[in-house]
């Protein structure tokens, strides 16, 4: 297998329920609605696109500044500032319909009857692929950081979004917990088919000249470089103990990082702060998979999830 | 446009305590710029520090295919960005954000704080352009500033420069908004023009500098009954509208509807009527 | 209180029964046991110094590659090599005795009787001035991750510690919890005079040419810059819970990065990975900081800490 | 040693293909180094790689106060590093680690695979002044590479050099092993010296490249009752002996004792006969 190169790769990935034409997405929240980065990189290239989180009434989001670079990475602290779901299925559904790829949903919610309500909205045929469930957002102080740090209400929030949509459905847990393991098998339990990591970690900066945190909600989540040896490890240690497909992320800016991540046991990774500091990343990062598995040999992409267990 | 612009020249603009450096690039940005739009630099190949630099175009050459940005050196961005070589190339996104409306006649008053005065050339020269009455108030800390940050560029344009100091030591004593006052008392005491009384549609202003004097200065034309843009800044992520890490709060002005404008995207320029200074903070 | 600037700034600081001359300290593991780094950075300059982790016996530590770079930080499996506790009394204490400075031992263990032995053999007197608990090593498959991510034996070791001890007694947090401030909480209630924080965030890199993990342990601790907003929120986050004083670490590398942590609450600050970088950084630190509270007119360093609060 | 070193030359070696490059520091450093130690040399003044590159002493001019480096551009480091340029100035530790002993008399064989050369010549000249008969065995690639890293150097000193190739291309079809068996026959069917029977004490042997040669070599040495030392190499984090992230393991000679060595402190040069090469991986 790694004696000599490939001509075509298959780029395909099978997430269980989900296929994606290649592994190479982008992450909530860094990729508004799909459109606003088309200027700069060609989104029908790629295997699909994460919306930015909904909730079902709009959000106004927290006050600013909203952001705080830090080394090798970033903390925002957006608070889930959307436009709700009505005014998302009125306005933004139709635009997002034409997306020429995988469109995932991402909802939030501050109790389970906003879970429901939000998996309720996303069905086949709705224009979503997938519902992605972000039990981990740390910026909310009431629920979000709750279901996604307790395994019993992550389960329990998962088998209700399940319940309700027949779309796949993507659990996307917090790296803010004790037993990342423990919170993956909960999900999995709650019937998850797919399993997307990490979400970002809870972090500050102090701006030491006004003696007060730049974020004006304080504290916020870390993103970018920095974080992707802990999303390594927890895809890592995640891939060991459960049996459903897992999208990793945190930090990926290169096809090398994305390399990583699949080697360590991603099926498809996904790019977030990655867009900010170019735009082109999801798209060099899946020619230079690509090029990877044409150089090793490895006629098809899946044929490297795992391999350094 | 996302690519590599090369860089044409890079220095001081005067005296280097201030701080201030121009940049001048080609790229085929020139082709498209719009006055009030911005470009999103990467200062460095690597990843520290890791966000690219919101930077105004404060000038437009579009035979030549080169934009001249004039910024301060802040913090190890811009000093980062100020160790760049001519000839060496820089990542550039751009142009971004919704720049400012140019009127269709009437008079145009610029006003300035600080070095909010940078993205207001480009403007002025299209203003000019078209013949309309165009000049500049513009408020800083004293005359190295105003010469170290491009007031010449003014001066060769031919633009009418009205400057203002806090300790008076060129200028008006005072801010930019006493400054305004000062000379619009005097436009009415010589019974000059629009900025007089209730002033017609026929006076646009745009306002670029720190938010507090963005926005007094902002109330005060619009009581007036001028029609007033003003540039705001903020904290960017991604500079196309897909982070909303850059905010500002609006109110609709038909429907009363309080919502958020992406800086980036919705701006950096908006009507002063519309936003809502203090929200939430 | 920030009017003019001062001429002597007070630079001692009390931690409880600990007083340093000064808040800047070095982390344990990044500073040997004290003489390694003495030609580029006068020890007898700094607040203290932390010795290498010991345990009862001597431990080879983990196989090597032990070290990888990552996103500004750096990942480390040690795996608490030491000479065993025998061995330092007899070879390495006599010569720790002679520094100039305040000298804090780490000990680790991996069962009750290990900390109750490492607890015994320093006391007032034997040439140690204070005992750092590490709870908290994530290197250790057996023991030191289990104290340090579970309240109730956090208490217990400790309050063992503090039995057979009569130096004061500092408990180092895992950041690796969901729940940093119950810990803070629980190492309070076993009668702990100190916290110091954080220990590294448990991480991997894997190499994907060699398509292994560059650590032949697998995982390491991620330590450096990049984890600082992590730490520093941590800080924040402990400071509100508890009332006994926090050393905090992880990520300093200038006197601003001090300054941020002591903003946020920290009493003293601890240099680890910034050695390795600038064996400089921990004499810089203590001139930033102090030169930081001339400017502001702060006339004792104690003074701003927590001022971001 | 910490401080600021300024950088007088800084070019190819050779073919560029090579990625060899020779960096010349002016350093008190030079005053004090010995042959086989090495500096902490720090690429860059940001985060971005974070750690120094530690990197063996090559050359020392102590007149000059000069010492040369030879690094073969690899990663992001030595990539950055390589961008540096003559004039400026690099953050150095150094001189670190214990080096090669002196032999008092007999003959020094140097063995080197690859760029593990670099620090056998200051060795080399240091044996050569003191009148001992010094020669290197080396493998490498090609010709290509060894004129790209350092060959003249070697050439200039009056060493005798022999040299093997995988392919035979150039100097003795094999690995280093191969060579010196061959070497060691010839001269043994000549009859001619130490190297031949069980040697005797006069026989020193420093090893120098990856490791599976540096043992094999070792081994082969140490068969034949030479005095044998090794330069290890591991990833460093402090380079002073404080982390404890390059330990190798050894066995003492007296005790049978098996302990951690760190090669940055204790190291990089070990007695062949105390390393234990495949402990605990
Ligand atoms: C639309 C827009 C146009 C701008 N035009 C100009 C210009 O023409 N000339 C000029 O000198 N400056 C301009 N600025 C401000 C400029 O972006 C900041 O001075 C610069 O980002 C500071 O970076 P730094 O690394 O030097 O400072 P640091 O303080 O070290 O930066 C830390 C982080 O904060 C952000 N940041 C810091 N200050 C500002 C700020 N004032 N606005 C936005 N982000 C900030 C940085 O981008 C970075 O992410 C503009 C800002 C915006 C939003
Ligand atoms: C005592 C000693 C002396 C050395 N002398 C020389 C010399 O004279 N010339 C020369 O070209 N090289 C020498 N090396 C190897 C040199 O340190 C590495 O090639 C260099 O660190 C690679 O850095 P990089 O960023 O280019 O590579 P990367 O692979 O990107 O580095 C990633 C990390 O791994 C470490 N690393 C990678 N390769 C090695 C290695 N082989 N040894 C130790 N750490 C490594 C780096 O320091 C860094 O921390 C020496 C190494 C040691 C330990
Ligand atoms: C500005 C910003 C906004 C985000 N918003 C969301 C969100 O709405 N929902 C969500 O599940 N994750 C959100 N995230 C987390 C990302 O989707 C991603 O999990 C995280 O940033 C790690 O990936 P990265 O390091 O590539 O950015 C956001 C991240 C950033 C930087
Ligand atoms: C190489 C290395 C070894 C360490 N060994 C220990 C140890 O033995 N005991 C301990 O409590 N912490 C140990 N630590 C953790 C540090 O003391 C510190 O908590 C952590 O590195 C964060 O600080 P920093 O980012 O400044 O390095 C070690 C860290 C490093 C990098
Ligand atoms: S910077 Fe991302 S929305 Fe404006
Ligand atoms: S590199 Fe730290 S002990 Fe050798």
């Amino acid at each position: 297998m790694n004696s000599n190169s490939v001509e075509n790769i298959d780029m395909r990935v099978n997430l269980g329920p989900l296929t994606l034409k290649n592994p190479v997405l982008t992450c909530s929240g860094t990729y508004g609605f799909g459109d606003e980065y088309a200027p700069y990189c060609p989104v029908e290239k790629l295997g699909g696109i994460t919306l930015k989180g909904l909730t079902p009434e709009p959000r106004l989001g927290n006050p600013l500044p909203r952001l705080a670079e830090t080394p090798a990475g970033m903390l925002n602290s957006v608070g889930l500032e959307n436009p709700g779901l009505e005014e998302f299925l009125q306005s933004y559904l139709p635009k997002v319909r034409e997306l020429p790829t995988t469109v995932i949903a991402n909802i939030s919610g501050f109790s389970l009857r906003d879970y429901e309500i939000m998996a309720n909205a996303f069905q086949a045929g709705s224009g979503i692929d997938a519902i992605e469930v972000n039990i981990s957002c740390p910026n909310v102080k009431h629920g979000g950081m709750h279901f996604g740090t307790h395994p019993e209400s992550a389960q329990e929030v998962i088998a209700l979004v399940k319940a309700k949509t027949n779309l796949p459905v993507i659990a996307k847990l917090s790296p803010n917990v004790t037993n990342i393991v423990q919170m993956a098998k909960a999900v999995e339990q709650g019937g998850a088919d797919i399993i997307s990591m990490i979400n970002t970690l809870l972090g500050m900066s102090i701006d030491i000249e006004r003696r007060q945190p730049i974020l004006a909600n304080k504290v916020g989540g870390l993103s970018g470089p920095a974080i992707r040896p802990v999303a390594v490890r927890m895809v890592w240690q995640v891939t060991q103990a459960v049996n459903i497909p897992i999208i990793g992320m945190g930090g990926i800016l290169t096809w090398q990082d994305a390399v990583e991540f699949m080697l360590a046991g991603a099926k498809a990774v996904s790019i977030g702060t990655g867009n900010f500091v170019n735009p082109l990343a999801p798209l060099e990062v899946l020619e230079g998979i690509e090029e990877y598995c044409r150089r090793h040999g490895f006629a098809s992409v899946s044929d490297i999830v795992g391999l350094a267990h | 446009m996302l690519g590599k612009a090369q860089i044409i020249a890079h220095d001081f603009v005067g005296d280097p305590l201030y701080k201030i450096r121009r940049l001048v690039l080609r790229t085929e940005i020139a082709r498209e710029a719009q006055p009030g739009q911005f470009v999103h630099v990467q200062v460095t190949k690597g990843i520290d520090p890791l966000l690219r630099r919101p930077i105004s175009i404060a000038d437009i050459q579009r035979e030549a295919q080169e934009i001249t940005l004039l910024y301060r050196i802040k913090g190890r961005g811009t000093e980062i960005l100020s160790e760049a070589k001519v000839g060496e190339e820089l990542s550039l996104m751009g142009p971004l954000g919704r720049g400012f409306t140019l009127p269709t006649q009437g008079e145009l008053i610029l006003v300035a704080g600080g070095i909010g005065v940078f993205p207001l050339l480009p403007l002025a020269k299209a203003a000019q352009e078209k013949s309309l009455a165009v000049s500049l108030y513009w408020g800083g800390e004293n005359e190295g500033f105003f010469t170290s940050s491009g007031l010449e560029l003014w001066q060769e344009a031919g633009i009418p420069v009205f400057l203002s100091t806090m300790d008076g030591s060129i200028g008006e004593k005072g801010n930019v908004l006493d400054l305004i006052q000062k000379q619009v008392e005097s436009r009415v005491n010589h019974g000059k023009d629009a900025v007089a009384g209730a002033c017609s549609d026929d006076l646009s202003v745009a306002v670029c500098g720190p938010q507090v004097m963005t926005q007094v200065v902002s109330d005060y034309f619009l009581l007036k009954g001028a029609s007033v843009e003003v540039s705001l800044e903020e904290r960017m992520g991604c500079a196309v509208g897909a982070c909303l890490g850059c905010v500002c709060t609006l109110r609709d002005e038909v429907s009363g509807r309080i919502y958020r404008g992406k800086v980036c995207k919705d701006g950096p320029v908006f009507k002063g009527k519309e936003v809502l200074w203090d929200y939430e903070q």
